[in-house]
């Protein structure tokens, strides 16, 4: 299977996210100008600061072309996974509910979080027991995952959340402890922390490896 | 012509800024002080200020979060 | 600029000085070319009162790729085929006026300086010296600010922060320190060199707009319509922007794998001034700039202003003509304006030019080489230079509680609070994050598809404690040398080469430069007989605040390799039951002189530190290194600030693990438990393992159980980990509440 | 009293976020835009607004690189 990962001017972890999807893939870099995403797969928004994370984060980088194209693709069904600034772009793209908020310390903050994985519909967490646990790394200022009450309703009951804050682990404040949500069909999921960073124990865990393998194995379906 | 745009924070949704500077304040001996908010000034010069709008819709304010107001700068304020 | 004084003096330039440049120009300097000469004639660019000192520093060896002299040295690593680059430098100064941004731009120039010589970076450490947060709102605020502007920095561009060290004493409250370091790799074949060559080929510019920054007291040079009114125009502070750089840093990186340039260089202090005369020097060649080609974010600049602006985010690069349309191609890739504004020529001078008219024209060497030098006129303080703190801790003391309020005080308490600001993992690389071990260590090959053999890695240091320089220059700078080389011997690695960065006072006070050089003189010595090259560094002199100078100090930073960080050494103990041993020099002989202690029970800096034989501590540096490399040692920590029962707590909170120990006779149990000195490591695992070790291993007991429990000879110290957990924990948030 | 500061960066000195909004604006059709400048809005209630600058000053803004300027609600502009 084929990932493409997305560069904006900004981006920071995406040779992370992309020696990770090559653990189960085969991946490259799309450049923030491209339109053409033939022969992909599965679609990662990599971490970072796009466009400097100026004027509110993500809100710059998702009127970049390729983000034209990858509304496209996520339409036709396609996987697209956003890590941390990728889920910023994502939700100021509208392809996810929810906005992600200055963390309430104000403070960057890097901390290996616990997860539980929610039963939901989401393709990017499928090769997960429902409610395993997963060690990865968050780190952030803006992380605060926040929607309207009944926008939180909905998701909830709509089987939207895949991944919350194992109690005493949501550092940013995030709405009832949601780090990761997907949209209404399942293909595109946004979290804050980082599963390209977690894809080997000697760098301190290889939980993440589960969201690749899931898109591996939806992939191959 | 020169406009200003002004952007907070929707009421409700926690203003973590302004409330870490309401309780600075008083530290300072600023003890008067109450319902402080932060958010994003942006000023601009533009030829339509009429599609100052638009953009603040489609760019400058996440409409979710943030409620934005547009001053143009004939109808500005005293300055103290 | 008062009436009284003239524009050279007004500039920090002497009448001796002044009268050296209209002899080699032949004729006085004109406004622009005198603000050039007075930056290039600065302590900060012409190394006046430190470059005789510098010759000492051994600076060749085996592994050594680059030297001093270049924007960072790089040392071999790996097979063979890669080269590491790293440098530390300060941003004192300007942190003190504005920490955040201070801090920030601290950090961009660092990243600057490694990718200008082709290296992609890979990460950064700081070292951080402010006040007593007790008793200085200052200090807290400088240490909120800072902190915070090296994690926006670091955190923006994509490299991780991995370690540091912070240290908090009264003289630093006016002067705090802010240094970085910053590690890069590249292929050795890829490394460039700033020396402009070739007559005819093209100077470029590129990355942010030029504006204000920076230029500060020069504005005195300012033509005189500018009234005061105007000062505002006059913006001194440099402001950061990572995005900028990021944009630049792969600009560069990619212009290099392109092999499309002959020369790069970053502009840092001195902007535009130094880079040039720089790259013209070292090609022996001669440039001509025209300003007006620079892109500016203010129209009206000056030709000195646009000359001497310290804008962040600029890279010069000379570039053969007929390749200049695909850089500039490359520079609109990314974003970055790429501009050319001059052309390498074979006068040997410096000519500016403003729109075409000549505005300046001098000598390359007489900017760069005939900077006078100085010779320090060292003496000894007659009586001891540094007040006594405040005490803290009472002598009477139990020695558990003892134990307590010396890790929960600024210098000993964790540092979460700090590392969890900045982002230690972008990249893949860090196996070792901050508390984890004594030194950071990172993969130089991030593929974790690799993961089946050996994983060849770095690790790195950096350290510095003023307090025990203060005591004795020499020694405290030997210690210093010697802490890095035990924390890489921890993780198990192997020196490779050091940078320094030397944070001194006033050099031309006969205190100050006794200190300056008997410090230099510790670190050569000890560099020497370690065997381990000084590849780059920096110099920060004049830090003195109204209290009075800084501590005299050196802060040291080492690379080191190890052949696989599956087996890195880590702080904590890992299981109940296995033994812990003393591992020590036979010369070790800790004492209270010096001492985080004596520090906190309010004694001066003062008393002799320990004399150490540096062979016998490399040997037992080279031993501990062996331990930990076959993997059989649990954890390996050195004894360091705090002493031997500190130590012992760091392996504690390191893990959640107690331990029951009984410790050796000594003739001072008080010196044993917190006495401070090289030489000495705390190690854990298996008894056969810790045997291993021979002679200079002494087993103390097991780990296991809720209490830190020492035992022997007047000593009695049992206190719970889940107290020292909680006061090493809380107390630098409550310290900044 | 309600009081807004606003609060920009100084003449001369780097406004990165402005520069970044201002190359944004045309790839969205907004091409007649110029000097933008992104900075911050303070919202509070005072009893005493004669400290506001004091405020300012100490804590809202950083008078090295910030300029500010105090909006009473009362001479506030009109809105559009
Ligand atoms: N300024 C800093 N930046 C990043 N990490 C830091 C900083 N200061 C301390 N640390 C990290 O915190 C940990 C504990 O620091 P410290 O107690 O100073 O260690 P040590 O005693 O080994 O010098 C180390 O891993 C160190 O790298
Ligand atoms: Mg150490």
């Amino acid at each position: 299977m084929n990932f493409g990962v997305i560069r904006f001017p900004g981006s920071c972890d995406e040779t992370d996210a992309l020696l990770a999807a090559r653990r189960v893939g085969d991946a490259r870099l799309l450049w923030h100008t491209d339109r053409d995403l033939t022969g992909i797969d599965a679609i990662i928004i990599p971490g970072g600061f796009s466009y400097g994370d100026y004027l509110r984060v993500g809100a710059i980088a998702r009127f970049s072309p390729v983000m034209a194209e990858v509304e496209r693709f996520a339409g036709h069904g396609g996987l697209v996974l956003g890590i941390c600034n990728g889920f910023q772009v994502l939700c100021e793209a509208g392809l996810l509910p929810g906005a992600l908020l200055p963390n309430t310390s104000l403070r960057f903050t890097c901390r290996q979080v616990e997860l539980e994985v929610t039963k939901s519909r989401s393709r990017w967490t499928s090769a997960c027991e429902p409610s395993e646990l997963l060690s990865i790394p968050a780190k952030h200022q803006a992380g605060r995952y926040w929607a309207p009450d009944p926008v939180l309703d909905e998701i909830e009951e709509g089987g939207q959340v895949a991944l919350r804050y194992v109690p005493g682990n949501n550092f940013n404040g995030s709405s009832r402890d949601i780090a990761g949500v997907c949209n209404r069909a399942g293909n595109v999921m946004g979290l804050m922390p980082h599963p390209e960073h977690a894809v080997d124990e000697l760098t301190g865990s290889a939980d993440g490896l589960k969201l690749f393998e899931s898109a591996l194995a939806m992939a191959l379906a | 012509m020169k406009v200003r745009v002004l952007i907070r924070p929707k009421a409700g949704i926690l203003d973590a800024q302004g409330q870490t500077v309401e309780r600075a304040l008083p530290a300072l001996g600023f003890d008067d002080v109450r319902n402080v908010h932060v958010g994003r000034l942006v000023e601009l010069e533009v030829d339509n200020p009429a599609r100052v709008a638009e953009m603040c819709e489609r760019l400058l304010a996440n409409p979710l979060i943030e409620d934005y107001e547009i001053v143009t700068a004939a109808a500005d304020g005293a300055r103290t | 600029m008062s009436a009284t004084e003239s524009p050279h003096r007004a500039l920090g330039l002497t009448d001796f000085e002044y009268d050296l440049i209209v002899e080699k120009l032949g004729r006085d300097p004109n406004g622009v070319e005198l603000a050039i000469f007075s930056l290039m004639w600065s302590e900060h660019c012409g190394y006046k009162h430190s470059r005789k000192l510098l010759g000492q520093l051994p600076t060749e060896g085996p592994r050594v790729v680059m030297g001093p002299g270049e924007n960072a040295g790089a040392v071999s690593v790996g097979d063979g085929s890669l080269a590491c680059a790293f440098k530390v430098e300060s941003h004192n100064h300007p942190s003190a006026v504005e920490p955040f941004q201070g801090a920030a731009t601290g950090v961009g120039g660092i990243l600057r300086d490694i990718f200008a010589i082709g290296a992609r970076p890979i990460a950064v450490l700081d070292s951080l010296r402010f006040g007593e947060l007790e008793h200085s709102a200052r200090s807290r605020y400088l240490l909120e600010h800072a902190v915070a502007g090296i994690g926006h920095y670091g955190n923006s561009i994509g490299v991780p922060t991995v370690g540091g060290e912070i240290y908090f004493e009264a003289p630093y409250e006016q002067n705090c320190l802010i240094n970085v370091l910053c590690v890069g790799l590249i292929e050795q074949d890829k490394l460039i060199r700033s020396a402009a060559a070739g007559v005819g080929n093209v100077v470029v510019l590129f990355g942010a707009r030029t504006g204000r920054d920076g230029i500060g007291g020069a504005s005195v040079l300012a033509s005189a319509e500018l009234g005061e009114g105007d000062e505002s125009k006059r913006p001194t502070v440099q402001i950061g922007d990572p995005f900028e750089e990021n944009k630049v840093m792969h600009c560069s990186l990619e212009l290099l794998d392109k092999g499309l340039l002959v020369a790069l260089q970053d502009l840092g202090a001195a902007g535009l001034t130094s880079s040039a005369s720089e790259m013209a020097s070292k090609g022996e060649v001669g440039l001509d700039i025209d300003v007006r080609r620079v892109p500016l974010r203010e129209a009206d600049m000056e030709p000195f202003e646009i000359m001497i602006s310290e804008s962040q985010e600029r890279m010069l690069c000379v570039v053969e003509p007929q390749r200049l349309d695909e850089v500039l191609a490359v520079c609109e890739r990314w974003e970055v304006h790429g501009t050319a504004i001059g052309e390498v020529t074979d006068t040997r001078t410096l000519r500016v030019f403003d729109a075409g008219e000549l505005v300046g024209e001098m000598p390359v060497t007489a900017l760069v080489d005939d900077c006078p030098v100085y010779d320090l006129e060292p003496a000894e303080p007659a009586s001891q230079m540094y007040p006594a703190s405040d005490p803290v801790i009472g002598a009477g003391l139990e020695q558990g509680a003892t134990l307590l309020a010396m890790i929960g005080s600024g210098n000993l308490s964790s540092r979460r609070w700090v590392y969890e600001q900045y982002d230690q993992i972008v990249g893949s690389r860090t196996v070792r994050r901050p508390a984890q071990a004594d030194a950071a260590v990172l993969l130089l090959e991030p593929d974790a598809k690799q993961s089946e053999g050996p994983r060849p890695a770095l690790a790195i240091s950096i350290d510095g404690n003023g307090r025990r320089v203060a005591c004795d220059p020499y020694r405290g700078a030997v210690e210093a040398v010697l802490e890095c080389s035990a924390n890489l011997a921890c993780v198990g690695a192997e020196p490779l080469g050091l940078t320094n960065c030397l944070n001194f006072g006033n050099p031309e006070k006969p205190h100050i430069a006794w200190q300056l050089s008997r410090a230099v003189a510790g670190l050569a010595d000890v560099c020497r007989s370690l065997s381990v090259p000084v590849v780059g560094g920096n110099v920060s002199l004049y830090n003195e605040g109204g209290g009075g100078p800084i501590f005299p100090t050196p802060v040291v930073g080492m690379v080191g390799e190890l052949p696989d960080a599956r087996t890195a050494g880590r702080i904590g103990f890992r299981d109940e039951g296995e033994v812990v041993a003393l591992v020590a020099a036979p010369s070790w002989k800790p004492s209270l002189a010096g001492s985080e202690l004596a520090k906190l029970r309010g004694e001066a800096p003062a008393g002799a530190l320990p004399t150490v034989d540096v062979g016998e501590i490399g040997a037992l540096h080279t031993a501990v290194r062996q331990a930990v490399r076959t993997g059989s040692l649990s954890s390996a920590h050195d004894v360091a600030d705090g002493g031997l029962a500190v130590a012992l707590a760091e392996c504690c909170l390191s893990s959640g693990l107690g331990a029951r120990l009984e410790l050796p006779t000594h003739e001072d149990p008080e010196a044993l438990l917190f006495g401070e000195s090289p030489g000495a490591f705390v190690v854990s695992g298996s008894s056969r393992a810790v045997r291993d070790l021979g002679e200079y291993a002494e087993i103390l007991g097991e780990v296991g159980g809720p209490n830190l429990k020492l035992r022997g000879h007047g000593i009695d110290l049992t206190v719970r980990v889940d107290a020292l957990e909680l006061t090493h924990g809380e107390a630098l948030p409550s310290l900044l509440q």
